[in-house]
């Protein structure tokens, strides 16, 4: 972590040293794309920066379709940041038209590309779900930060206050993931969904993820997937699987009685947020409140005891 | 305000246009042969060849995937055609039959060949999103004249340009083939023209108009540009040429007003954001096609036979 | 009994023999009539019913993504789907097939509306919306299948009753309106058997299995029987002899999704008994 | 006049996998107004199709004038069955007259005023002048059928095929449309009529082809149109129903 702080550090003198560009007092408008961006970017930015997210937080950025407002927001925006390693797919063209107009930040593909987790070893893409590690997202506020205090050198100071705060709870977010998933045993570290989002997680606290889908949206489950799972779990013991926000929960349910049907004892661990935050103005509507929800539903799924209500205490429960 | 519509709106409103122009054109044919469901089957069907040609050339470039789906387009169509000379199915048993064999063909390739682990999402890579058709350097009614700004004109309206007045040169050709066919198809064939061959060309265009038009625009408003505007100047008119006429300026009117509705509409009504623009076209072109019927009727009820007296 | 055949492969496999039963029973007579693609102008004209489905279960509190309720917003909007079409093909001189294309691009359209206008607004989980009624054949519940088991014995039932009138109203509608059958109930019948079957499929099998499980079948029974009767049962027969073959093919072999094996399964059929229909005939 | 406007010799059509019409025999006279009677399923239709060249037949030859269907196509013109129509087809009437012409413009060729006075003239050969801007389905049965005759004759072809031209068409209408083929028949055109109504063949054709899967007579109605032969044709139950009616 000190080394991402030294660098931002070193970033935002570069910044102030340079030229400013702003206006003492001028205010900055930053369009995000998705909820976890835009959050990110208010907890970091000083006050007077207007913030939007074109995605609202219960969204799936998989199946987001820009609208005229959208693009107008795009073109009037000071500063665009999106995640980048493919999720806002729909918009690619745009963004490359935008981008030799328009500052845009790829905020996600800040995350270096040795902590990325390719698709396959023959494959170029990689698994843009990095959220999902409290850890790689300090890589996206850092890129943020550095960008909102080179727009803005005047307020460089306030940004890295509030910067530094926002490392401060993603490392604490961490440490509480690690504490309450230490006593799970490395037998029972699996993580069950729909589909294959929770990678990033599971290289994160030393889980085996496995999804009933593939990554693409076409992609259906064959039967012979659903049985090698049920014959999985019960070998290995597994007590929970989890619901997705944005995907049917039918599969998952088929794992259910299908393991029931051979005595075992497999609970529905709860909903995840995969894609998407949960509804706005909640905690959970939030990145902290998102990640802390999946991690406290993950691991009291799996028999540790863990706050109800979380790390801060601010679960809806 | 009026440099942003040539950044925001130009474009998109054109491409709009063009697209719904063209689709609308094949579109009067289908309507009269019967074979409205055709422009549905395409938007299924093209998913194998997008397939195929991602795993030939190893990416989605949009020449790769036109191609792709278009061949697949046209091998839908060859197959329609068998499954209709060798067994008793209708046009709607051939097309249901060839757009699910092929879909699931493209999801069994997907799985067999890719293992469904990668980002192969066709609704992003062949469908494209009007409102993102922005002209970057479009400032003003002069950029059209500066060749620099001219270069970041979306492609997508050159395609768009480009078909339709490709679809409209050749029927307008083909056009005594095309009606004789069309309205009796026996007769035709001993008049030596190639009905065949006429069959073919329509299928073809109407692949053209589609796979252009998905890519510019989107699949929703494709189907809805076929069907309704012919639909609607069907019931008003019992003239051919004013059924074109009358559809491609329902058509137009679908596209422009849709688009402008869909902007400003929500806002003017105090809602943050905007409304889906092909959603918006699609509705628009369902409402016109509404009324149309509604007034035929309330015509009818009086002046059903005298009103065409001549 | 687990190592042959697992409970998840049990329950795929009774699932896509009920359904494949009733959809190739019903598929028959919506062959005959010519309408074979009005499943898909139905299936996509149920996207406006599920988002206000969906925004009715959030304002009302209820528990997001309330299965029923969607499910119900999603029937109401293809039933409304069903009326259209009837008003368009009795009321016009437009063909069925422009009036099924119709509905189905201004239903979706209006769909897209109302979605787009949702997710910028927040009103609450919509991710996922548009998946969540598409289902598949290898996620088969037990509760699907008592469900699917009801239907189809409703469905196949109807036909049964009605197989007379339905088969009058198909061949000459006129006769059937003087055997006091009136055509427009016959034909909203025909429509609500679809409509059924559609969004019952829709929510277990998918989309392109509806499609192909009501087309298919009937036209490989048609090129073996003469007579509605016959064609109907063969046709129920087919569409759960294929259904049958595909949920095992994709149990015993990897990476190969159950509705698109059963949609290749029956198009092989289809294929084999145009050759075999073809060498026979000229034979005589 | 020597040459026969159609002959066929052993003439068998497959349809459908079905033998439709088997080892037909038969010879049409030049000039003449010939009726193919038969019953329902007989194949007439079939073997009209045969004779346009648009089913290939499985042995045996067609000629026309002397050619094969296909080369003679030009010379042929054709009245479809009504029920075949899709009369809520966008199109007048003159529309639909000016379709007999487009064999002959091709694609690009204009539509002269010339064309248009021949398109003119046929409607007022069947008296259907004042309704050249109808919509088709606007028209009696009988005004339809009119329409179709129109089309055959401004095609100007040496012989006309139709396919029940009576059908569905009240009594009146039917003397006008005979008179209309007489005209025809007094300008050298040869016309060969499906026709299903027993009791008229003697006064309406010259000719008649008695057909049932096979042909079972041909020739002069006064020679051939005998009772025993439409026994042979229609079998000994149906004969009283028919000839009662007549």
């Amino acid at each position: 972590m000190n080394i991402n702080r030294r660098r931002f550090v070193g970033l935002s003198a570069a910044a102030i040293a340079a030229p400013s560009i702003a206006v003492a007092g001028q205010s900055l408008n930053i369009v995000c794309t998705v909820g976890m961006l835009a959050d990110t970017a208010k907890q970091i930015a000083p006050a007077n920066v207007t913030i939007r997210a074109l995605m609202g937080p219960g969204t799936d950025p998989h199946a987001f379709r820009q609208t005229r407002s959208d693009v107008v927001a795009l073109t009037k925006a000071d500063l665009i940041i999106r995640h980048g390693l493919y999720l806002e797919a729909q918009m690619e063209d745009l963004f490359a038209k935008l981008g030799n107009r328009k500052p845009i930040l790829s905020a996600g593909e800040a995350v270096p590309n040795h902590n990325l987790l390719p698709y396959d070893d023959a494959s170029p893409q990689y698994d843009p779900h990095v959220w999902m590690d409290p850890t790689l997202w300090i890589h996206v506020a850092d890129a943020i930060a550095s960008e909102l205090s080179s727009k803005l050198p005047n307020k460089s100071a306030e940004i890295s206050q509030n910067y530094a705060s926002f490392v401060e709870t993603l490392i604490r977010l961490t440490d509480y993931g690690h504490d309450i998933l230490a006593s799970v045993p490395k037998q029972a570290r699996v993580l069950l969904t729909a589909h294959d989002a929770f990678r990033y997680f599971g290289s994160a606290y030393d889980f085996d993820v496995m999804g009933v889908k593939g990554i693409s949206t076409t992609s259906e489950a064959g039967l012979y997937r659903i049985e090698e799972l049920v014959d999985l779990i019960i070998e290995r013991q597994i007590k929970a699987v989890f619901v997705e926000s944005s995907q049917s929960d039918r599969n998952i349910r088929a794992l259910i009685e299908g393991t029931a049907a051979r005595g075992h004892d497999l609970k529905l661990g709860g909903q995840l947020f995969s894609d998407a935050m949960g509804p706005a103005g909640t905690y959970e509507g939030t990145y902290i409140g998102m990640i802390d929800h999946n991690l406290t539903t993950i691991a009291r799924a799996l028999g540790v005891d863990a706050p109800k209500r979380g790390m801060n205490d601010r679960l809806n429960v | 305000m009026f440099d942003d519509f040539f950044l925001i709106s130009l474009v998109p409103i054109l491409t709009g246009l063009f697209s719904a122009l063209s689709c609308t054109l094949v579109g009067n044919i289908l309507v009269l042969r019967k074979q409205a469901m055709l422009s549905d089957t395409i938007s299924h069907v093209v998913l194998p060849g997008i397939v195929i040609s991602f795993l030939i050339f190893g990416n989605l470039g949009p020449y790769f995937m036109l191609v792709g789906a278009g061949i697949a387009g046209l091998t839908a169509v060859g197959t329609i055609v068998v499954l209709r000379t060798y067994t008793s199915m209708d046009n709607s048993a051939a097309m249901a039959t060839t757009l699910s064999v092929f879909f699931a063909a493209g999801v069994l390739m997907i799985e067999l060949t890719l293992g469904g682990n990668v980002h192969l999402d066709v609704e992003h890579a062949l469908y494209g999103n009007l409102e993102s058709l922005i002209w970057i350097d479009g400032k003003s009614l002069m950029s059209i004249f500066d060749p620099a700004a001219r270069q970041t004109i979306p492609v997508e309206l050159t395609r768009a340009i480009i078909g339709f007045v490709l679809i409209a040169s050749v029927m307008l050709v083909f056009y005594r083939f095309l009606i004789v066919s069309t309205f009796d198809q026996t007769f035709a064939e001993i008049s030596g023209v190639p009905v065949g061959i006429v069959s073919a060309s329509v299928a073809l265009a109407a692949t053209l108009a589609a796979v252009i038009s998905f890519d510019a625009v989107g699949s929703i408003i494709v189907v809805a540009m076929f069907v309704c505007p012919p639909a609607a100047a069907r019931v008003l008119t019992h003239s051919l040429r004013d059924q074109f006429c009358l559809s491609l300026l329902f058509s137009a009117l679908s596209a422009v007003l849709g688009y402008a509705v869909a902007g400003y509409f929500p806002i003017l009504v105090g809602f943050e954001t905007s409304i889906s623009a092909a959603g918006t076209i699609a509705t628009l072109s369902g409402v016109i096609l509404a009324c149309a019927i509604l007034y035929s009727k309330r015509q009818r009820s009086y002046d059903f036979l005298d009103g065409h007296q001549t | 009994m687990t190592e042959l055949i697992g409970y998840n492969t049990a329950l795929a496999l009774v699932g896509a023999l009920l359904f494949g039963f009733s959809s190739g029973h019903v598929g028959a007579f919506v062959y005959l009539r010519k309408a074979s693609l009005l499943s898909d102008s139905l299936a996509h004209a149920t996207l406006p019913g599920l988002i206000i489905g969906f925004l009715v279960s959030t304002f009302l509190g209820m528990e997001e993504k309330n299965s029923w309720v969607l499910l119900l917003g999603a029937g109401a909007s293809a039933l409304l789907g069903v009326v259209v079409i009837q008003w368009i093909t009795a009321r016009t001189k437009l063909g069925f097939d422009t009036a099924i294309a119709a509905v189905l691009s201004v239903f979706f359209g209006s769909g897209i509306v109302l979605l787009t206008g949702v997710q910028s607004v927040s009103v609450g989980q919509q991710a996922g919306l548009e998946d969540y009624i598409l289902g598949s054949v290898s996620g088969m519940l037990l509760q699907d299948v008592f469900f699917i088991g009801l239907v189809s014995i409703i469905c196949s039932a109807a036909v049964v009753v009605y197989r007379r009138p339905l088969t009058a109203f198909i061949f000459d509608p006129v006769l059937s309106e003087l055997a006091g059958y009136a055509q427009h109930r016959m034909s909203f019948l025909l429509s609500l058997l679809t409509l059924v079957i559609t969004i019952i499929g829709l929510k277990i099998v998918g989309l392109i299995l509806v499609v192909a499980m009501l087309t298919i079948p009937a036209a490989t029974a048609r090129l073996w029987s003469t007579c509605v009767w016959s064609m109907s049962s063969l046709s129920a027969l087919f569409g759960s002899a294929s259904a049958g073959i595909g949920v095992i093919i994709s149990a015993l072999l990897p990476n190969l999704p159950s509705g698109a094996v059963i949609v290749v399964i029956m198009f092989i059929a289809l294929g084999l008994s145009i050759v075999v229909t073809h060498l026979r005939g000229s034979n005589v | 006049m020597t040459v026969d406007a159609i002959s066929a010799t052993e003439l068998t059509v497959d349809y459908d996998g079905v033998t439709a019409i088997k080892d037909v025999d038969f010879t049409v006279r030049a000039e003449k107004l010939t009726a193919i009677v038969g019953p329902n399923g007989a194949g007439k239709s079939t073997l009209i199709k045969a004779l346009l060249g648009l089913i290939p037949t499985s042995t045996g030859i067609i000629s026309c004038f002397g050619a094969s269907p296909k080369q003679y196509r030009k010379n042929i013109s054709y009245v479809p069955q009504r029920a075949q129509i899709d009369w809520e087809f966008p199109v007048n009437v003159f529309d639909v007259v000016s379709m007999g012409l487009y064999g002959e413009l091709g694609l690009l060729r204009r539509f002269s005023s010339a064309h248009k006075n021949r398109v003119h003239s046929a409607l007022s050969d069947v008296d259907m002048a004042d309704f050249a801007a109808r919509q088709i389905s606007q028209l009696s049965g009988g005004q339809q059928q009119r329409v179709f005759l129109a089309r055959s004759i401004v095609q100007d072809a040496e012989l006309i095929l139709l396919d029940e031209p009576f059908g569905g068409i009240d009594a009146k209408s039917e003397t006008v449309i005979v008179d209309i083929l007489r005209r025809q028949n007094q300008n050298g055109k040869s016309i060969v009529a499906v026709h299903h109504d027993l009791s008229t063949v003697k006064d309406y054709f010259d000719d008649v082809i008695l057909l049932n899967k096979t042909v079972t007579a041909f020739g002069p109605v006064n020679n051939v149109f005998t009772k025993a032969n439409i026994e042979k044709t229609y079998g000994v139950s149906n004969l009283d129903f028919l000839t009662g009616c007549g």
